[in-house]
């Protein structure tokens, strides 16, 4: 049965407020904006964040006031720097304070991937030493039961919901994801339910044609947005590329408060979905990040 | 022959790289250094990047981020971030590069918050580790590069987040043995490589050794940007300028010196 | 530079006398059936196997003596039933004593996760109130220090080599894998070295055409085997399907300590290669087991 | 109409699944289950296959092995072995499949030695559990399909490979409360499927329960044939024969009866 829904139903059903969402996981590329904005114009409250690095749409969602708190390895500009709104949140519970679990790339792997394995906990010896057990309470140091040495034990992360951005997908949520995938795929299975955003729908023969090529079990998938560009100004492998002035302009415009609401009344609020968005960012701007060159992958034979 | 701060360091960044090893690139400078190396003195390196990515050539274009685009068209191996840093947990990494706000003189480093984090609300809220603790702590050796200035480069930080060399305490001395006594199972810091100079590490102290000087400063000018009193390498001297053909590859990888300008 | 050689080479040089070893990694079909051959004609001796379920490849070289030590899920025949071999050494120490150290399939394969992680173990709740925490020594059971309850703690398992039969690779050993894998991505990340055997050999453009499909990091690769059928009876995605009969023939022949001698003796032993072997099965028979009908992926585009 | 005994095993094992189920499907008898199920009153079903598969439709040939290459062309999913049972480890798999050499009153399996295994050669050894054990242990329900034979159904296996409900001991009984004595996650063996009955399982005391006897047999002939005394369900009556059109699905799928016949 078709699973496809509008972005703002896809929001309203499966990401109440005090939920907790992973999103923004394969780090630069394939951040679901779209998503994160309705997330922002349905102003919701109290949501948990899950995430290796998000690029700037952490930022905006920490900004405009939807996140109590946040357990990810980074959160900046990643080709500009620092993150204002998270600076504000942070240093001046500007505009309410956030808790932040600080984990790193690796670690909060390891936590989506024990609770995709139905693990309690994952051992490891990274971030022994550092300052990161001690600030984050979820990690713990303990005696390894083999042989005494210490090992830091990273506990499962359970998403309520994973928002993940698909290049194709179906009606039933079977869909491919292409080039760098980050921890998409822990953080599909460790959730108790998943939202695919997807550039094309595509029939389900499409899929199933190459099912090395799924990102994970449709079982799992709630909705299925159509949303092309929904990952703007991230990349899309074989779609779009990285808008990089963008990040630049966002991360001048909003070293102060007031530059933020401005910005995001702007690009956020004002535009009611992501038509309006693409209507904003403009044809030519969309087609200067458009694919130049095609490069298709060999052929592959499923057949017997 | 005219060169920028940046561009010689990418030039010692990439002698820290030595043919047929795992390097765990980072962005910016280091990715530049890799590219350099590749096509110098390092023909046989293959790059790890933590979105996901494993490529034995320098990208087609010059990337913002390492999940550009033209840094998956003609990788080795597309995958999970996992995946690339499982052969680094499991110690088949060699060299990793990572970047921060603050190193203290035992290269820990501090990529997460400035201030006094236990009792009040930082002064400064930085991104945080990202991949670098996991570089730091699984990596063979850690190359660290950053800007030099005083209060960067710190007699302690006030939060390690990357794991260097750890404190001597009432009974033990930092380096190799703090490693091992907090359990972590292998490396530390080779270098610290910085706007004026180099640093290499005396494992058994732990300690940063001046190394070199870069050509136009002199030790009392690196003294003065640094938080620490010096302790100068056997072989101090003034760091070798960049070569011709070093600079003729960094500029050809990014010729509007987006990164090294 | 190219890290082709032949299967004699590449068995002579990286799979030692004692070594452990992972191969028969993707259940029932792409079983390196050659190299198991040539390490029977190579007379290796005490090796260690690992494999989630090995179909009768492991029968084989138990019964030709090259074996000390199993460590697996399941060793039989899988559309037959009991492997006499396996019979025979675990009952009567012909021809010579075994030790078995039983797993699960999801054991095994967190043994190799665990590896392939660098960390000492994984912590699940599978086996437990099962004999195979008792039988097997490896395991252990401790109760989770996060809330007390049992835990069952797999240790790493970390092969000395892996082998993995690829449908294509270029000579480096960057491979392309298709159709269900199993445990191939642990074993290759678990392993000291790797061992590629592929159906066909082509050039690193074809491979790299679609990095997300690699198989893992060539730089663990040691030896890349061009070995045309080298899987067979079991099957290859898009080059051959499995051979029923063949396995069925193994079963009824080897009954017998005799019987399997013969058998070794005309399939592996008088057969000095794999082009030997193959001839011997006959053009008609491959013809027979060949793909009738292709069924290829749907394109994908790694453009920008 | 007449049928085998094995196509009624398989339509009573297809009656074990309900619609919109994700079911661990073994080879064999449970894979024409599955089929039976999804063109009858389970449209909805998914099927798991541990060699890492997930779909949705019966292949279009009949399979020898779960791997074999009709089995991956159309599925939803093809992928690790991990990757599929992790849903399982993490409790989405309602209903499991197995079969086994012994099992026993408890619905404990035996697929690994027959004989005194601690202290001497085992009289047979049996190929081990492959994915049974993980079946058994992560499965909301699991369902177990077995050839009747007195010697099949003990009172005691001598090896647990697959736990079910245990053993009582002499201060607790066997059962859900045994299951999670031992740290059992969920589930436990419901129903016990054999070419002469069917079995559902008392869960507070672990014990099997005849369900139904198939036609043509009695329950005394089910008791000769079984290793301990039975207890009946309270409703025990003869097994429902297969309808036509249950025949004429499993006849379409296994014309040959290699499985069924």
């Amino acid at each position: 049965m078709s699973k496809l829904t509008s972005m703002a139903d896809a929001i309203a059903r499966y990401v109440p407020d005090g939920s907790s969402v992973a999103l923004s996981l394969a780090l630069e590329p394939l951040i679901p904006f779209a998503a994160g904005h309705e997330i922002i114009r349905q102003r919701r409250q109290n949501l948990t964040l899950i995430a290796p690095i998000s690029d700037i749409l952490f930022d905006q969602l920490i900004g405009a006031g939807c996140v109590a708190k946040i357990s990810a390895a980074w959160v900046g500009n990643v080709s500009e720097g620092l993150a204002h709104c998270y600076r504000r949140a942070a240093e001046k519970d500007i505009p309410r304070p956030i808790t932040i679990e600080e984990y790193s790339n690796y670690t909060i792997g390891l936590a989506l991937l024990a609770a995709s394995l139905g693990s309690p906990y994952i051992p490891t010896r990274t971030l022994l030493g550092s300052d990161l057990p001690r600030q984050n309470p979820a990690l713990r140091i303990e005696p390894s039961p083999i042989d005494g040495t210490p090992l830091l034990l990273v506990p499962a992360i359970r998403p309520d919901v994973t928002i993940v951005q698909a290049q194709r997908s179906d009606e039933d949520g079977n869909a491919h994801i292409w080039g760098s995938v980050g921890l998409s795929e822990e953080a599909w299975l460790a959730a108790r339910g998943v939202i695919v955003v997807a550039e094309e729908i595509v029939p389900r023969a499409v899929i199933l044609s190459d099912p090395n090529r799924v990102a994970g079990p449709s079982y799992k998938v709630r909705a299925v947005v159509h949303e092309p560009w929904g990952a703007h100004p991230s990349a899309v492998q074989g779609y779009y590329n990285r808008d990089h002035q963008f990040y630049h302009e966002y991360h001048t415009r909003t070293r102060t408060l007031e530059g933020f609401q401005a910005w995001l009344d702007e690009w956020v609020m004002s535009a009611p979905d992501r038509a309006a968005y693409l209507q904003k960012l403009g044809q030519p701007r969309q087609q200067s990040l458009g694919v130049k060159e095609h490069h298709y992958a060999a052929p592959v034979d499923y057949g017997y | 022959m005219h060169y920028t701060p940046r561009e010689l360091m990418v030039v010692c960044a990439a002698r820290q790289i030595r043919d047929g090893e795992n390097v765990f690139v980072g962005m910016r400078l280091p990715l530049i250094a890799f590219a350099l190396a590749k096509s110098t003195h390092a023909p046989n390196c293959v790059g790890f990047f933590e979105s996901g990515l494993v490529r034995d050539v320098p990208s087609p274009e010059l990337l913002y981020t390492m999940g550009d685009a033209p840094n998956i068209y003609g990788s080795l191996w597309t995958t999970t971030t996992l995946n690339v840093m499982r052969p680094m947990a499991a110690g088949d990494v060699h060299l990793g590069f990572i970047g921060g706000a603050e190193v203290d003189r035992y290269g820990n480093l501090n990529t997460s918050m400035i201030g006094d984090w236990q009792h009040q609300h930082p002064k400064v809220r930085l991104p945080g580790s990202g991949g670098g603790a996991d570089i730091a702590s699984f990596s063979q050796r850690l190359a660290i590069i950053m800007q030099h200035e005083r209060h960067r480069l710190r007699e302690k930080v006030d939060y390690i987040t990357s794991p260097g060399y750890g404190y001597p305490d009432a009974h033990n001395p930092a380096g190799e043995s703090w490693r091992k006594r907090v359990g972590l199972p292998r490396g530390g810091p080779a270098a610290l490589i910085t706007t004026l100079a180099v640093f290499t590490f005396d494992k058994q102290s732990g300690e940063a050794l001046l190394q070199s000087y870069h050509p136009g400063t002199t030790i009392e000018q690196v003294q003065e940007q640094t938080g620490w009193t010096l302790r100068l390498a056997n072989d101090c001297r003034e760091t070798p300028p960049p070569g011709e053909e070093e600079l003729k590859v960094i500029r050809e990888y990014d010729p509007q010196g987006v990164w090294t300008g």
